[in-house]
């Protein structure tokens, strides 16, 4: 089949998903608000002193990070339920792995955004003065973001059809995306404290993003094939 | 060798024996009606040809295609119309059928699904979100995108519920001129009258098999 | 199938016998120096993790195998499979925990090791909901092989983590430059156990296969029966 | 209406979705492992030593609880999805409230045997030696999950309907459990140390209850309304 | 006065109006049938009878009770039968049942229950979870609400819609029976040759308003 045609049905998927958000509003603004009151409830909770804050930052943005995706991804099928499920996209005659890309980066986009605006509430809620480092910062959060809306992507396409769908993806997706929380909780950290490692740490982000990336439009071909 | 060949195809849900050795055969230009009680398996049957169920015993081919093998060569031509629309909610009449036709590969022509939407008489409501749409509505988006390209096999089921006069009256041009141009349709439905004029075949579908519908009682 | 069926008898008595010959070994065994008797949980813990690994190996090997051939026996043996290493692992975390009050004063650290064999228990716990959930049978066998396949990364992590990281828990001890290395007394009945855990092992694998394929023929046989009676 | 009728339906609501749950299987025990990997997750997110581990550990079990609970209340209004959405609830002759509080039991229901397995688990997990303080640790998540529950199915049941006047009033309505949560929070800590106040947060916590139970079902009755 | 009265009923969503000025009655045992093209409103005229829509201008009553205050009564004495079954899909056939049966305060029968599911014709179904009912066995199941309890009014939306012929002719010596017990029964429909001898009045709603349908051409 033509690049062209691909791609264009890569972009329509895609587009379909932050159309339909943008219109209704939904998973952008709770995803966003449900990242904000989970700040707050680790403020209240922790109540760190600048010090504390610095070195519990990193674990801070990822936790955040980790649910509020994994709110966003409860989502990613939801606009299929409406008038017979799935099914309607598995009739289209472009391959599956083209669905996958489709459905991985409207979510990722979606998660970007949230990250984008997650970054700096943070820094100023718990009074971090690390602005210099904030491009950095921003740049491993998107390496971690790649892997793990596309093992996200690809467990929710698991679960769609499966009952009590929304506690079965939560219960898959954090014990596997556990090793590429800690290689990105221990980047971020060594990007705030020179004398940690850092270069290594980053390396295994980059690995887990490549292997995620490759074997997920591969098996989601797999996995929805009847 | 026919367009369309089913050969002893069989389908079982878990423990639910559905369908027990049907074997079809169509050729282009054939029109033909499903008939069979309620849970009988037309729905499971047309759910097979469209490739959405795995074959699990005996052979469906379309154009020489394998069901086993080929399925995207079997989506790319044919158009499925079920019970549900799969239309998106938030989308507008004009922007699910671009959504369509752009994962079938269709070349993307404005005009065409502008006049698709204006041929089922939706043009008034074509900036407006499908979510409201009334059922009759819905089913005719959902039948337009018969007007978007011209498939070799054309699978409705029950494709005359909820539509209104005039829909059946557009319905039955529309299924007229795609025959004429060498579609096959296999059409599930409880009320073959509504057909009316249009040639056809009757087949009943009974404990899994598939016969000659007219040789028995109307039920 | 067949041939589990064939050695299901003599792999059960011989397991029994082992653990006989292990359990008798280990309780005559003397107390350790430092331990006391707090040691004895040794010889079930040690055999039980690797096991509990060795099963995880397994599944993983018998998922690709299906993914690869499409052959339900392979989905029948990932399913057992599962249950079996959840078991071990299981018995893993326990046994550790109560050795670890003695010896480190808590039931649980936050340690390497500790932390990837809870992960490896929420991904065996994981696997089973997840094949539970769907119905269609041959979709919920890829699912799990997929995701088999996937959670895999973990076994690297649970053997290497008292190399790579600094840990509270004992490293490798039959090999490599270890300072505890175990030898002399403890050797006998360890290696007793490990056989017995082994044999143990095989044993729940063949029962429990026989037991799924046994449900899935029964299955078929009942669409039969109840598609007589609805004729 | 006599009561008993007003009972049996309020009843059935709740054993429709509690049943539900049960025939999927696996969700008590999924949420129960979920709640296992929050705990993982915050471990490597956060690694804190013991000493930190006690003053953390409300907002651990706080956060935790919330992304449970969170997880089941996506799941509230889903079955009510599957044809027709709510519309054949609000069909019921039984007044509105009833189905508020069917709802609500059901939900309450399956968070409090998650928090009750939950409970002892974080303690042994992050060895926090208050076992002495556990009927009374356990009476405060308690109180605070009656609020958070009916709170999270009102939330739930404009979510549900999703226009965008109730989206909006979702949002509005976000920020109402911050509060509960730091009330529960700084309750919990209270009773850990005995240096901290503890009577007034136990007093905000039964206010914001009380009113979040009176509210509830009448807001409810008026929200599902066309 | 007339047991159900509807006066000068309007109804708008958003910018688009689509009753304007609905007038009705209806007498104890009389069977109406609602005409008209897709998206005239008749789902929407039965959405507002069933209380499900806020009336926004205008009136409605039913055994006396006003739409306005009184939604529960009205709730309480009527029963609608929508393009959607509302049935849960984890629930079984009789469990479904006994759900709606609470929820409407009525006694708990478990032999009228299990009656109900037999008279439709799915006891051989009856310990399957709803979840894989075909089309028409969803809608028998829907149907057999009726036979819980004598409603004083009955709104169907295209009732016979994926029933077979057997479903169709149930339905008929149901509601004949409905009706000859006081009932009301008003149905929309596309094809209203499907009531055969059952004694009804036909009504046309166009532009927002009824008239009696025979007048007009069968559009
Ligand atoms: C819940 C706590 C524990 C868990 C989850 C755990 C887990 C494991 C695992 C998975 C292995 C096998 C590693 C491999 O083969 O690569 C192992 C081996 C071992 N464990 Fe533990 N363990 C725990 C507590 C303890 C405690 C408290 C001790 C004693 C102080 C201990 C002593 C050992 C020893 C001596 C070995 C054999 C080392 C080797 O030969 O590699 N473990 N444990
Ligand atoms: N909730 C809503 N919001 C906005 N518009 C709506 C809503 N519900 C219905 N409409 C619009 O009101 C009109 C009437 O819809 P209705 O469903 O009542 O038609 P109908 O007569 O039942 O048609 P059909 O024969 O197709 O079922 C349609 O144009 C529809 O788009
Ligand atoms: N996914 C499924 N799992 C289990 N059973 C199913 C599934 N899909 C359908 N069935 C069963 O298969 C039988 C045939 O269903 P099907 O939908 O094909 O009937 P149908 O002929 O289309 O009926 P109708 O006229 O009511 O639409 C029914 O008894 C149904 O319960
Ligand atoms: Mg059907
Ligand atoms: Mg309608």
């Amino acid at each position: 089949m033509p690049l062209l045609i691909l791609l264009r049905a890569t972009y329509r998927v895609a587009w379909k998903d932050v159309v339909g958000d943008w219109r209704r509003r939904a998973t952008l603004s709770s995803m966003l608000f449900f990242a904000i009151a989970v700040l707050v409830v680790f403020q209240v909770a922790f109540d760190p002193d600048r010090q504390e804050a610095t070195r519990l930052l990193p674990g801070l943005l990822w936790a955040t990070v980790l649910f509020t995706s994994l709110m966003g991804l409860g989502r990613v099928f939801q606009a299929e339920e409406e008038d017979g499920g799935l099914e309607g996209l598995l009739l289209a005659s472009v391959p599956r792995g083209v669905l996958f890309f489709g459905k991985w980066l409207g979510n990722l986009l979606l998660t970007v955004l949230v990250e984008l605006l997650l970054l700096p509430l943070t820094l100023v809620l718990f009074n971090v003065d690390v602005w210099g480092q904030l491009p950095a910062l921003i740049g491993v959060l998107l390496l971690g973001t790649l892997g793990l809306t596309g093992l996200g992507v690809l467990l929710a396409a698991m679960t769609q059809t499966a009952r009590s769908r929304e506690t079965l993806l939560a219960l898959l997706l954090l014990p596997l995306t556990a090793p590429l929380l800690i290689a990105g909780v221990q980047a971020m950290a060594g990007l705030l404290d020179p004398s940690l490692e850092l270069g290594s740490w980053m390396r295994l982000l980059v690995i887990f993003d490549v292997v995620y990336l490759a074997l997920a439009p591969w098996a989601f071909g797999w996995l929805v094939a009847e | 060798m026919a367009l369309l060949t089913v050969q002893d195809l069989h389908h079982a849900f878990g423990r639910h024996r559905v369908l027990n050795g049907v074997e079809l055969s169509m050729e282009a230009g054939e029109c033909a009606v499903l008939l069979g009680s309620n849970g009988s398996g037309k729905s499971t049957l047309l759910a097979l040809l469209s490739t959405r169920l795995r074959v699990q015993k005996g052979h469906y081919q379309l154009a020489g295609y394998s069901a086993a093998q080929q399925g995207e060569e079997i989506r790319h031509r044919l158009l499925f119309v079920g019970h549900h629309t799969h239309l998106y909610g938030h989308l507008t009449p004009l922007e699910n059928l671009r959504f369509f036709a752009d994962l079938h590969g269709l070349p993307p022509q404005p005009a065409t699904l502008a006049a698709a939407v204006a041929a089922v008489g939706l043009q008034r409501f074509s900036e407006q979100p499908v979510r409201w749409f009334s059922a009759g509505m819905r089913k005719r988006l959902a039948l337009a995108r018969l007007l978007l390209f011209q498939p070799l096999l054309l699978l409705l089921d029950e494709p005359y519920s909820a539509l209104d006069v005039q829909g059946v009256a557009w319905l039955n041009a529309s299924l007229d001129r795609f025959l004429q141009q060498g579609g096959m349709v296999l059409m599930a439905s409880h009320d073959p009258e509504r057909l009316e004029s249009l040639p056809h075949r009757l087949l009943r579908l009974q404990r899994g098999q598939l016969s000659d519908g007219r040789e028995e009682c109307p039920c | 199938m067949r041939f589990l069926t064939k050695i299901q008898l003599p792999l059960v008595v011989l397991t029994i016998l082992a653990l006989g010959v292990g359990l008798w070994l280990v309780l005559t065994a003397p107390a350790d120096y430092q331990q006391g008797n707090a040691v004895r949980i040794l010889y079930v813990h040690v055999p039980s993790a690797k096991m509990a690994l060795l099963s995880y190996f397994f599944v993983t090997l018998v998922s690709a195998l299906y993914l690869w051939r499409r052959q339900e026996t392979y989905d029948i043996l990932a399913e057992a499979g599962v249950a079996v290493g959840a078991a071990f692992t299981f018995v893993t975390l326990a046994s550790g925990s109560i050795w670890g009050k003695p010896m480190w004063g808590a039931w649980w650290a936050w340690d390497a090791r500790l932390t990837s064999v809870l992960v490896m228990l929420i991904l065996f716990m994981g696997l089973m909901a997840l094949r539970n959930a769907l119905d269609d049978r041959i979709k919920a066998a890829r699912a799990t092989a997929v995701l088999a396949i996937i959670g895999a990364v973990d076994l690297p992590i649970i053997h290497y983590s008292v190399v790579w990281w600094r840990t509270l828990h004992q490293p490798p001890s039959f090999a490599g430059p270890a300072k505890q290395a175990i030898t002399g007394e403890l050797l006998p009945p360890l290696l007793a156990m490990s056989v017995a855990f082994v044999l143990l092992g095989a044993a729940l694998l063949v029962l429990k296969s026989r037991e799924v394929a046994a449900r899935r023929q029964w299955e078929a046989v009942e669409t039969e029966r109840l598609e007589q009676i609805h004729e």
